[in-house]
């Protein structure tokens, strides 16, 4: 584990958490390395929410189940998290939200009301506490005013000026903090930027040259449909909210088949219902992209929280068999190349492509330095037809070229029932026979676009830690700080097709753990079918949470 | 004139004396009469002896799902404006598994055809009630008779807003045809339900008994007015058959936001690397 | 009175202010002064904010998917006639994910009450347009304003052939509240559309719009007769609260074959393995 | 292979093959072994649909693909079948229809028409092919007469002796065809009943309580639905067609909570709409019964004919994690006992139950001497509720008793979010977890009602040939008549959870085959997943047709 300091922010939902997260963030990576995520309940308004944010001298990507600072902002914030207090944890807010903490623990008392209203307003409360943790930790109080300037400029100048002064009075106090870390602040430090798993899926999408978007919304897929409507000012996006889900996926394989490039967004539950026309893309070879952002199930489940347990759903969705491709992106940046390639690899097999992700990775905010894209990914392989185009026709390549309606002289048949190279409806057993196998042959073509796992850690590969999604950044943390246990991390981008390359290394590793956010080790199952072999320890976790570093810490160290 | 119709014999999947073949017949007839260029024709179907109707006409299709065609085919047509897109299928198709479909689609006054052939039954399934089968029919799966209030397609697409609501019968070719015309010129969502017996499985709605109980409105009616299409729409003795309610407004791609009057379709448009470079990376 | 109230304080998830807890007042008197039996009262939810009401009132629920309420409600009517059963839920709910549930279900005339909270929005995900928002609107997915027609439930329950149409405001608690009391008492299908403000993403249709929006039916209304309420609904200036129309029909227990008079529950009725071995091993 | 003799009747839809089948088969049960299945096209009229009859002197189980006599019932009823003539194989028909065979092949004219004519009515035409069968192959005429005598005594006297008639002049000619088959009858027979799988599942069904059905029709699934429907006369089932399959499920569960016992049937396009609704079962605990009658897909496929492609979409149907059964029937009567089954293990554990069939499974006729059920698959496991009734509480047993709203004082609160004992919603991560390994600990629960494997064949073990569904029959005749093989065949009839009393023997087993009637081989992989052991060999078919019996005999004679 690397050093670092967590602070924690609790309040309701609607107290302005996000923009004390946001500041701080945003302030901070431009001199230290800061991680952060957020734990939302499901309502609107009130109950309890928190952030956490993370600040070290070494890159960081992941959350620590400890406290070191806590922030309340009401007088019910504390309870959820007592269990993470330790005893030199320092506990901050105004008098009356400390009665509820148990006396054996640290408060301290701040009446950042106060410092508000001498600033102006009561409104500027959350600026005053951004002050005093900007105080605390000495981020540089310039950088911090010139993102307040920035946030109310529109709003206008004394509203500027009040947010300021309270952001001083604050900053003042925190200074003078006699519990304030000692520095974490690395010497040198390039400015990074800071975004979160949604910001770079969004840009992934437009750099795999989306211009489509039909999706109903469930949370947390929601967000990248959100955004894509944003940037619809930018470049060409349709995007269009859906009746249902089942809809979405159905809008998404005719805009293809019309020639856009189109993309579907959802949750585990929606993503259910979109499990038929999944096979319809299977059988008439259409290209889809479907984002699947997980959340806890079964059915509602916990819909705020995070968890990786739509795995098999999406491995298996759709009755009858035909390919499919399966990307789920680890580290932050992985975002653009993952949801880019997606589009390129549909519209490449004509096959659907999934991007699984999940909530704690489309929202944890996190640092890049700069972003990669690969414009080969804007490549169409749409067809101008000929008067006696086929749309099924038995290419050398194994692939049908695709035509579009419109485009060309050929009429383009498309169907759902096995069909001719016409795309007429056929129940012959022979051509049934021959175009399963072209559909199903597209899994061995596909071999040549595998998108290689991570590998890291221990060169002699004889101790494995199999990994995929959202988990890089901890394992990573974990292992980076701890090489005596030997571990190599293979983590997974693709999850499927899983790559034959690594065959080898599996079957001849001595011990296999795989480390996933569920309950059942989706992932090590398909290990072991894959593979043939048995996972000799599989590390789940399934509360609805991620991983903290010092939980998987101690996890790993315990059975060493 | 020979186009949409095949240059080969074709194996068609109905039953003799089926009420599908005239419709394929005055279907053919309209897009020839139109003059239409079969390449910018595009057919969006479902699951039925009704969606099969693309397969026996000569321009591109897309056969899909059970009651999912008028999503696809409103996707088509969102994404290529400028395409004749025909959602076709059946009564179970279009009312019942694609219902959800159908009432939010007339709220998006997409830019495409409705046509549902409304024969009262699940043909290709076997005789069970559709969501227009009337009262009383005796089917498989209803033994001792229908007891659902059935559908009133007509009735539901006023409701809803829809801009085009006709009704045509199968046995009157000339005038169905007409209607089906008047629908592909019509700016916006056209529903067209046309009733045609199944002599197989329907042997209360035949021929004769939707001849006795349909009448076409003649040139007097005015069918700009909503409440008195609604009246029409709600007998349900005299089954009102013709144009029950026509009024202009604003089709999807002249309500969305995205088009802005220029009707480029999707695939022409490219993306230009640089501006996925600035906003990847602004501030370079 | 104190039946369907906790006796313990409960954490209720609604923004305060929220049109919702003055429903949740309105719908509790309602079921006490009729003086149901807690126990043989049961909701029928899905997901969202109006969907949460069953949480906050104590009698049993089934608080199942997104836009699934009606087909679980209607199932459990269906099995046990004897209970009353309340679907309840949001515009997104009932009238977007549920449609198919809604128009199908309002042609087999379940004996059950179908409460709609119609806040033009979709609270609980943030504010994206509901079936039911108001061209114009502007939302994190439509930027540029709703340019979907919006729904008309009542209009569409009429087209449908509902027997039991009202619409009440959450703000007109007495009149709501009388409304929801004649729609349990109704035998069959009864829907009351019921506008309420969301007031953290609903700034267009606030308390003070219904109010200036809506008025009342007096006793002069002539409640059955369907074309009048239907220019009633169709009028979406003046929007009109109260019992638009309510007939009597045959509800579904009376309409399937299964009950025959005998409104039995499914659950006490035992099958006798003496009739399954005859049915198994006939000729013995 | 057993000594058996392979009838093919071939004609359009609306012909009457299938009526000639019934009679048939309905006569010859009373004398001999027989089975015979359909093959018809997606169309209601028109087409090529053919009907096999195979009879033999030892019990069987299977369709054979070379055809010993075939009749034509029109002139284009010959080219699809000609793949499975050998030159012994008489052809019989009207003159024009044998127009189209080739002149290589043996025809034999038959006048059917004209013997119809003679007595008294060309509608008689196909009672007369029947009588000129029967007679062939020495069936007894009175057995025959009573049946069409039984058939046609509601459409009058008239109907009945021109049928007669009819039949004895097909008869008569049969019986000095010199062609007809050598005996095939065994000398002892016991008289047998002839049912199809949609009779034994029907039965099952009753057997098990079920007192509501909703679904929406489609084939192979529907016939259920429809059947029930007509025992509904008989005993308390409340049959309803949904609008759509989301609708049916939801419907199902529905009645479950309110105290019926409820099924939905469906095929796999069906079933990928009810998934969502499969992960609500799963978190509200409720029972439900499920049946899919697999098909072709993907997607539409190929709508009537057979194969074992959706084992996966049922076994990872549903977005988050929860426990759930699958049966499929091999044996013809295993359909009474699985489904009655599923009906007692989805009220027992409270979770949705599966059973798998398939088209080819379901249509099929074959025989059976005496149907067996257990009267303890009625048993309920509904309690009365007290009035602080907890539908979710923490019981001893592992499973919170269930109770439905009315019967009793309690409140029965049920959630599709992660909700507390009473099932109020919850967002404790404690709590989350106590639920979810509540529900997930069934899957050890359930180990003491596993149906276990029918295994036959070797006793030595070594070599495994594994198999699920309607394979069973054909295998145990490949198996039976060829005991120098050495296979030792394992049929699972409880497909998941997989039984642990086999593993030693699978893990230990010198090689395992797998055989399946799909493209990817879905069984083997779960046996793969389960066990973490490569299997050896899949034997796959997937063009539409289930295995014949001298096909498979090829295929495992080549590789011995
Ligand atoms: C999801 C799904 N459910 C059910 C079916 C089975 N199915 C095919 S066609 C059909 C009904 C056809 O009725 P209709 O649309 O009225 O067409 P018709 O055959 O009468 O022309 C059904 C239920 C299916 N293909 N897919
Ligand atoms: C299948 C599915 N799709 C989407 C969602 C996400 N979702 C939850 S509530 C909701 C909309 C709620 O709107 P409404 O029904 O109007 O209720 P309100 O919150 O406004 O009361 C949506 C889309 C879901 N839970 N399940
Ligand atoms: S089943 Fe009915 S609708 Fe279908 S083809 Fe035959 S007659 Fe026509
Ligand atoms: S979001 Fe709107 S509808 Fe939901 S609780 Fe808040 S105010 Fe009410
Ligand atoms: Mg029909
Ligand atoms: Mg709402």
């Amino acid at each position: 584990m690397r050093d670092s300091i967590t602070i924690v922010l609790s309040g309701e939902a609607g107290q302005g958490l996000q923009t004390v997260e946001e500041f701080l963030v945003e302030t901070l990576t431009q001199e230290a390395y800061v991680f952060s995520s957020k734990e939302v309940m499901s309502r609107v308004r009130g109950g309890n929410n928190s952030v956490e944010i993370r600040i070290s001298d070494h890159p960081i990507q992941a959350l620590r189940y400890t406290i070191d600072y806590l922030f309340l902002f009401n007088d019910h914030a504390f309870d959820r998290l007592s269990p993470r207090i330790k005893k030199d944890t320092v506990i901050y807010g105004e008098a009356p939200f400390l009665k509820s903490v148990p006396t054996k623990f640290k408060t301290k008392e701040v009446a950042f009301l106060d410092l508000a209203k001498q600033a102006g307003n009561r409104l500027y409360e959350n600026t005053a506490m951004f002050g005093y943790i900007a105080g605390m930790i000495d981020a540089s109080s310039d950088n911090a005013k010139a993102l307040i300037t920035k946030r109310f400029t529109k709003r206008g100048e004394d509203i500027v000026s009040g947010n300021i002064k309270a952001f001083d009075l604050g900053y003042a106090l925190g200074l003078v903090d006699a519990d304030r870390p000692k520095a974490l602040k690395p010497l040198k430090f390039t400015p990074k930027r800071v975004m979160t798993g949604n910001d770079v899926l969004t840009l992934g999408a437009i750099a795999g040259g989306v211009n489509y978007v039909a999706a109903y919304p469930m949370s947390p897929g929601t967000s990248l449909m959100t955004m894509l409507e944003e940037k619809s000012r930018d470049v060409d996006i349709l995007v269009e909210q859906a009746e249902d889900e089942i809809a979405a996926l159905n809008m998404v394989i005719g805009a293809w088949y019309a020639g856009a490039r189109a993309l579907t967004t959802t949750s585990g539950g929606g993503f259910a219902l979109m499990t038929e026309a999944v096979s319809l893309a299977g059988i008439t070879e259409s290209p889809a992209v479907v984002h699947v952002a997980q959340r806890p199930g079964p059915a509602t489940g916990l819909p705020t929280r995070t968890e990786q347990a739509d795995l098999n759903l999406v491995l298996y969705a759709g009755h009858g068999e035909f390919p499919r491709m399966i990307l789920a992106p680890g580290r932050l940046e992985d975002g653009i190349e993952v949801m880019s390639r997606a589009f390129y690899m549909a519209d490449k097999y004509q096959i659907p492509v999934f991007v699984l992700s999940d909530q704690y990775w489309l929202e944890s905010m996190s640092q890049v330095e700069h972003l990669e894209f690969n414009p080969k990914y804007l490549e169409s392989f749409v067809v101008k037809t000929e008067r006696d185009y086929k749309r099924y026709a038995f290419d050398q390549s194994g692939i049908s070229p695709r035509g579009i309606p419109g485009y060309g002289l050929g009429y383009v048949k498309v169907d759902s029932d096995e069909h001719d190279e016409e795309g007429m409806i056929t129940e012959s057993f022979t051509m049934r026979v021959d175009m399963h196998e072209k559909r199903l042959h597209k899994f061995e073509l596909m071999k040549e676009d595998i998108l290689e796992p991570l590998i890291s850690g221990a060169t002699e590969k004889e101790k494995l830690l199999l990994s995929w999604g959202s988990t890089y950044g901890v394992i990573e943390e974990a292992l980076v700080t701890n090489p005596k246990w030997g571990y190599t991390h293979v983590h997974f981008t693709q999850v499927y097709p899983l790559p034959t390359s690594v065959e080898k290394l599996i079957r001849g590793a001595k011990s296999i753990t795989v480390i996933e956010n569920n309950a059942t080790g989706q992932f090590a199952n398909l290990i072991q079918m894959t593979y043939g072999i048995k996972v000799s320890r599989r590390i789940l976790k399934y509360n609805g949470e991620p991983y903290h570093i010092d939980e998987l810490v101690t996890i790993l160290e315990e059975k060493q | 004139m020979t186009k949409f119709e095949f240059n080969h014999d074709i194996d068609i999947a109905w039953c003799p004396g089926c009420g599908n073949f005239p419709l394929r017949n005055i279907l053919i007839k309209a897009l020839q009469e139109l003059e239409l260029d079969p390449t910018q024709v595009v057919f969006s179907s479902g699951i039925g002896q009704a969606a099969k109707m693309p397969q026996y006409v000569d321009a591109s299709y897309f056969n899909g799902l059970h009651g999912r065609g008028m999503a696809v085919a409103s996707a088509i047509s969102a994404v290529n404006p400028k395409l004749t897109v025909i959602a076709e299928g059946g009564d179970g198709d279009m009312y019942g598994e694609g219902g959800n479909h159908l009432i939010h689609n007339i709220r998006r006054n997409p830019h495409l055809i409705h046509i549902v052939h409304n024969n009262m039954v699940y043909g290709l399934t076997k005789g069970q009630a559709s969501p227009t089968s009337p009262i009383g029919l005796i089917t498989p799966i209803q033994l001792d008779g229908v007891y659902n209030q059935p559908i009133n397609p007509m009735a539901l697409a006023l409701a809803m807003g829809a801009t085009f609501v006709g009704r045509g019968f199968s046995g009157d070719q000339e005038k169905t045809k007409e209607l089906i015309k008047a629908a592909i010129l019509h700016n916006g969502y056209a529903i067209v339900d046309i009733f045609h017996p199944c002599v197989t499985y329907n042997k209360v709605n035949t021929f004769a008994w939707y001849k006795s109980h349909t009448f076409w409105l003649d040139e007097t009616y005015i069918k700009t007015d909503k409440l008195a299409a609604m009246k029409l729409a709600l007998d349900e003795e005299k089954l009102a058959c013709g144009i029950l309610f026509q009024v202009e407004g604003k089709s999807y791609p002249q309500r969305h936001p995205f088009y802005k009057g220029d009707l480029t379709p999707l695939y022409l448009r490219k993306r230009d690397p640089k501006v996925i470079e600035k906003l990847i990376n602004p501030t370079k």
